[in-house]
């Protein structure tokens, strides 16, 4: 399966099981979204279940939290994760905060899903990976994806999750396990393992990292597409690095982070989001504050330059192959 | 005049009117109709016919206190009378709660002096289990629901017995159980959520409406369009209510309306009936929450409903609004004081006397009194009887995550 | 039907219209009027008396290609050549480029056929130093105003001598000079902008107004309703356009317009006075266009308008509508083609016939293959011909700072 | 002065200097702001100058980049910044990029004040500190003011400056220089050299930071109240640290930091936002990439924690003076 399929497939299977879950956004009901994630659901749910909404990002989150307080179970679409600011009062202010201000009588479980992520010339407006906004939030959960089979369970755990769930869907990584060389031919998911997804239902547990490569000589904090482009940086350089695919930034699985640091001694953060207060900075402190006296080399970060995401030049933009090999060369000290 | 005549012009730019303060004129209230002039639209009358009535009022108590119209609700001698106790305890309640924080005893509040009828009148005329989407100045939804008083105190006070654990600033009441949804301090929020319900229990089949509150400077935010357009799209069971005390904080209603007559004509764009209602009339307030919400249990749409009435005291306890109010601006106020219409309706109908009023107006203080002694007998913040304070790590989440965890452990430490 | 009675009945969600495809008729192009019929009103005519226009359109060409009615703006044959060659110009423009797709030479682009009377016209209609914030589908606002197309041309392929240095999303054009704000790939924000930019115009006492531009699924964005609160609070010299060209994507006009009749009715609730024209109509469009910047020259505020029009092609490259396009649409359009429309006219007033119009088509299509052949010649983002990628760092302050420096000495090293 | 005045007074400087510049928002005209910021500029300089806005924090922020792409330059007030995310997108993807966006074609000169921080019961929302929120979007600058000296200068700098400038003013000093002791008498600004605030023009440059304490032991990353309860700390614990106050968080004076922690080896950084994704890990990974090898100890943080701001225990919440000593005697080994 693609992820998309996967996606797909993860939406059917909670519909199917729980009536609760309702499906909408822009584009989402008929059409099946303008990357297909919802494709086939309207046909199959009715309109009632799977329907389009007007383009008001506010409108649909808004609409959203109120479903979730009346105790259904809404999975909302934002077209591009660029788009999201328009609900970013509802998130933040609200979602994130009914549980809380309201001592457990109101709750919000909705999971909103967007593509993030360049990579397929789409500018700075189709382009961003907003992680850092929404992990700076207390009551939110932060998933980002880099697989088919990551995505469904991860998914169906974000729709069951009692709390409002930000769910990252980086669009280079939707059709294939993007290496991080773009001038070389598109390699399809169908060629690896983490395309096979189970049929029905399984979830991924929210909080877990997943070992992507293990590795003794250095560890790599990656996320999304970033966990494939490390992957190839490692066979590139040969360094033996130990690359973690974080799935959930928040609430982060610091064991896992801190039991490889503590192994490996080094530490290389990778993301695709602007270097300045992105996640990585949070990456960098936690892994300094909880593994000091362990590391033998000051911790790098990787990141997308503190510009907006060009069009033409997203490959000097992009934290590639190159980039990130070079970085793990300089935190081995070689 | 033509375009090309007129091109070279200087531009100018129009504020609106920027006088206030204790020597201003008060503001004129635009479009008062008599009482029982206004008609009784059907529930599924087409939007261009209700607009026509843009420039009138439902309004059902003339100035002498009787009930005329089409409006008029019908409503028994008890029905009234529980009507004019619902006021009256809320207003008992906030004198006691203002009271409290000249005390010290408090560290803010907000009253809703003035606008009593319409949270009181909105909640009888209504099922309890209607959900209500509030501002921080509808405490009547829950006085008139029957609510706990002292409960509401206790959040007040922030003590050890609030039952949302001192996480709130005061006011900021939420009980589903009551059909009143956690207050936001972030403006026009809950109006698209309130929309987003009432379409979850269209979706579920259920039996249930949503109503959902803002005030007329707040009607400005962009949540408002989306609340609109999503119920307009949807026809979502839900009323929507603006309610137009005539300032927002500093700010007269001319900001937030801008050149249009009246709040109530924003629905039109939006195909939603709106209707203006004296909303210092008991029986109006009544009698057009029962049209509203008929259009909306029998999945007409949502109906908009600008209520007209003045805050008659200070924004909160924070603002002095000396600086920015025309003197005499409440006695100059053409409809009234809610608890004096309905209580002279009550006289007039040979129901009600002024011994009664005293009696009663005692009655509700002693009741106020000794709930606030019992609720001050759980402390406040000020004397430092709250909720334990490791309670701020429950509820961020459904469970405690470790990060969360390890951050309770430091405190206290 | 009666509060009480209806209180049991079970609720359900209206959903509009879902069915689309190939399969399912065109959708109906609501409320017609017939050339010249709808009356013109005076300037400062109130909101109401131009509200009950609202199932009315503004159109000026009849079907036998005269111009009829109060609106027609008489213009010179001159002129209406000039506006019949602007189209033409925008249509061969948009062709070339949407070859220059399908040759793999850019990553993307957007048309606006069948759209291009209404950013023709509107731009001659006004001054050229009065200021557009646009979005991605009115090119004929440049290509009207005199802005070189291999200019253009050089943006949408990213390459050396792009004005934008490969930095935008081909289509994402922006000039000052040309009085085009620079698009946003974010809908909607431009609109509040807009009247931003008309109430700077009117404190500084200049003359310029500004006019607006939304696609009518964006009016749902909060910033529509920010937009027409703010024009009307002000009375900003502003033009608030909305393209409705009966699509969002794949989502037909229904969601964005609610239960409401038109898009134009959004205007009345602000008492920002709306029209609803015929896009396709040349001379009706330079008629409302002239009468919106008349209102707003001479302090009058602003004015809200709605072209109607068709989207005859797809959204943008990335998309393929005939998953959602009922079959036929376009000829099932009532309002025809607007250079279709315009040439018509031209020939029944004996200003132009098939071989005048011939020869302007091949010597408009021989001007875009030379603009494009000089564009070409730059290369493009997919020959790798772009800007130094090092210049992304530029622009992003006015100076650039020092962490942008050391990534900058990063690039390339 | 007190910092109100201070920025009254930059106001009014700054409106008599350049008639371009205009200010508004909600309760700013007539009554001169809820904290009285702007106070007798519509008396003046007349309503056209100053004027109060709908309550709509997007259309005050849209308008405003409208009236900056024309010429002006419109420095507005968001109430509370609680209150900014309405015009989160307008900020984020439209005034921080339109220069870039249009290769230098338009501009958005516009200064965004709001005031920040807790300490006054406000509960959670009147309390926040969304810094990070801003720190992360290339384009802007951000700007935390102390003190009125710097408050005044700053402002100016501010509405001078050609990109777009958010502007945080923390609520709790405005009125003095609060020492983090919540429980004591409050102190004046009368009495703190800052209040010294010279009439008339002068300006204190973006991106420098200000030493407020020199010192040998550690180094303290603080800005805005922080930098008095880091002062507090200090003279409670006797360790000779050298408090940084920032000022300006984007873009940030690193040379100043990296001297300071190559000088001491500890670093302690400090701030009122919640902990996770706060600008105190930019600062972290900042500190530990450009002077790990000076390093003695972990970079620690002190911050608010991982909840909303608590109305009743807010002082539980506020990273005052105690738990601000103990980290610094954390970092010292002591
Ligand atoms: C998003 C947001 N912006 C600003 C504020 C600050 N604020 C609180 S109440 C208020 C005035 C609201 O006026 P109105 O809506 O008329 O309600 P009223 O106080 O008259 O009941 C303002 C500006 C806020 N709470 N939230
Ligand atoms: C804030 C935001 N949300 C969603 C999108 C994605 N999007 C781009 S164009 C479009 C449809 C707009 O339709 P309309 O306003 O009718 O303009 P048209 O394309 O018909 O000209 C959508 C949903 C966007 N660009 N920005
Ligand atoms: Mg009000
Ligand atoms: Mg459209």
């Amino acid at each position: 399966m693609t992820m998309i399929e996967a996606i797909r497939d993860a939406h059917a299977v909670a519909m199917e099981r729980d009536e609760r879950v309702v499906v909408f956004g822009e584009d989402v009901g008929y059409f099946g979204g303008v990357f297909r994630c919802t494709q086939g659901l309207q046909q199959r749910f009715g309109s009632h279940r799977c329907f389009d909404s007007p383009i008001s990002e506010a409108g649909i989150v808004g609409t959203a939290i109120g479903m979730a307080a009346y105790g259904l179970r809404p999975c909302v679409e934002i077209q591009f994760a660029d788009y999201v600011y328009p609900a970013y009062d509802q998130i933040v202010s609200e979602a994130a905060r009914l549980r809380h201000r309201s001592a457990g009588d109101f709750t919000a479980p909705l999971t909103i899903r967007m593509p993030t992520g360049g990579g397929i010339f789409g500018g700075q407006t189709h382009s961003q990976s907003p992680e850092a906004l929404f992990t700076h939030v207390a009551g939110l959960k932060t998933v980002v994806v880099s697989n088919p089979y990551d995505a469904k369970g991860l998914l169906l755990a974000a729709i069951e999750d009692d709390d409002p769930v930000i769910f990252l869907e980086p669009k280079r990584v939707y059709n294939g396990p993007f290496d991080g060389h773009h001038d070389r031919p598109i390699v399809p998911w169908s060629k690896h393992p983490l395309s096979e997804v189970p049929e029905g239902h399984y979830t991924i547990p929210l909080g877990e990292a997943r070992i992507h490569r293990p590795g003794g000589d250095l560890t790599v904090l990656a996320y999304g597409t970033l966990v494939h482009v490390a992957q190839t940086a490692a066979e590139e350089t040969g360094i033996d690095a130990e690359i973690i695919d974080l799935r959930t930034l928040l609430p982060l699985d610091v064991d896992t982070i801190v039991e490889s640091v503590v192994k490996t001694g080094r530490c290389l953060v990778v993301h695709e989001a602007t270097l300045t207060s992105g996640f990585g900075a949070e990456l960098s402190a936690t892994v300094q504050e909880r593994a000091f006296h362990h590391l033998e080399a000051p911790i790098v970060r990787v990141c997308g330059w503190d510009t907006p995401y060009p069009h033409a030049h997203e490959w000097s933009y992009f934290p590639g192959p190159a980039r990130v090999g070079q970085a793990m060369l300089e935190v081995m000290g070689r | 005049m033509d375009g090309e005549q007129v091109g070279q012009q200087a531009l100018r730019l129009h504020i609106p009117d920027t006088e206030r303060g204790p020597g201003a004129e008060p503001p004129e209230v635009r479009f008062i109709s008599a009482a029982g002039e206004m008609r009784r639209p059907e529930l599924d009358e087409p939007v261009e016919r209700i607009a026509l009535m843009r420039k009138q009022m439902v309004r059902v108590l003339d100035d002498d206190g009787a009930a005329t119209g089409p409006w008029d609700p019908q409503l028994t001698a008890d029905q009234l009378r529980t009507g004019l106790r619902d006021m009256m305890l809320v207003r008992a309640f906030d004198a006691r709660l203002l009271q409290a924080h000249r005390q010290g005893k408090i560290s803010f509040y907000m009253q809703c002096l003035g606008e009593e009828a319409i949270a009181c009148a909105h909640k009888r005329a209504l099922h309890p289990a209607d959900m209500h989407f509030p501002t921080y100045r509808q405490q009547g939804l829950l006085i008139a629901g029957g609510y706990p008083i002292v409960q509401m105190m206790n959040q007040v006070l922030s003590n050890e017995a609030d039952p949302l654990k001192g996480r709130q600033l005061p006011i900021m009441y939420s009980s589903k159980e009551y059909g009143f949804f956690t207050i936001s301090g972030n403006l026009a929020t809950q109006y698209v959520q309130g929309v987003g319900w009432a379409m979850a229990s269209a979706l579920s089949g259920d039996t249930r409406i949503a109503s959902a509150w803002i005030g007329e400077g707040a009607t400005a935010e962009s949540d408002f369009h989306a609340a609109l357009l999503f119920a307009s799209t949807y026809r979502a069971p839900v009323i929507l209510n603006i309610v137009n005390n005539q300032w927002a904080i500093s700010t007269p209603e001319d900001f937030a309306r801008g050149a249009s007559a009246t709040f109530a004509d924003r629905g039109f764009g939006y195909s939603i009936p709106a209707l203006r209602v004296d909303g210092n009339d008991y029986l109006a307030v009544y009698a057009a929450t029962r049209w509203a919400a008929a259009r909306a249990r029998g999945n007409l749409g949502p109906t908009l409903v600008e209520w007209v009435t003045l805050r008659r005291g200070a924004h909160s306890t924070s603002d002095d609004p000396s600086v920015y109010r025309p003197a005499g601006e409440a006695s100059h106020f053409p409809l009234g004081d809610p608890i004096a219409n309905l209580q002279r309706h009550l006289v007039t109908l040979g129901q009600w006397d002024d011994d009664r009023h005293a009696a009663l107006s005692n009655e509700l203080d002693a009741e106020v009194a000794a709930a606030f002694a019992e609720a001050d007998a759980h402390g406040s913040v000020k004397s430092g009887h709250t909720a334990d304070p490791r309670t701020m790590f429950d509820d961020v989440y459904a469970e405690l995550p470790r990060h969360l965890r390890e951050q309770r452990d430091q405190v206290g430490r």
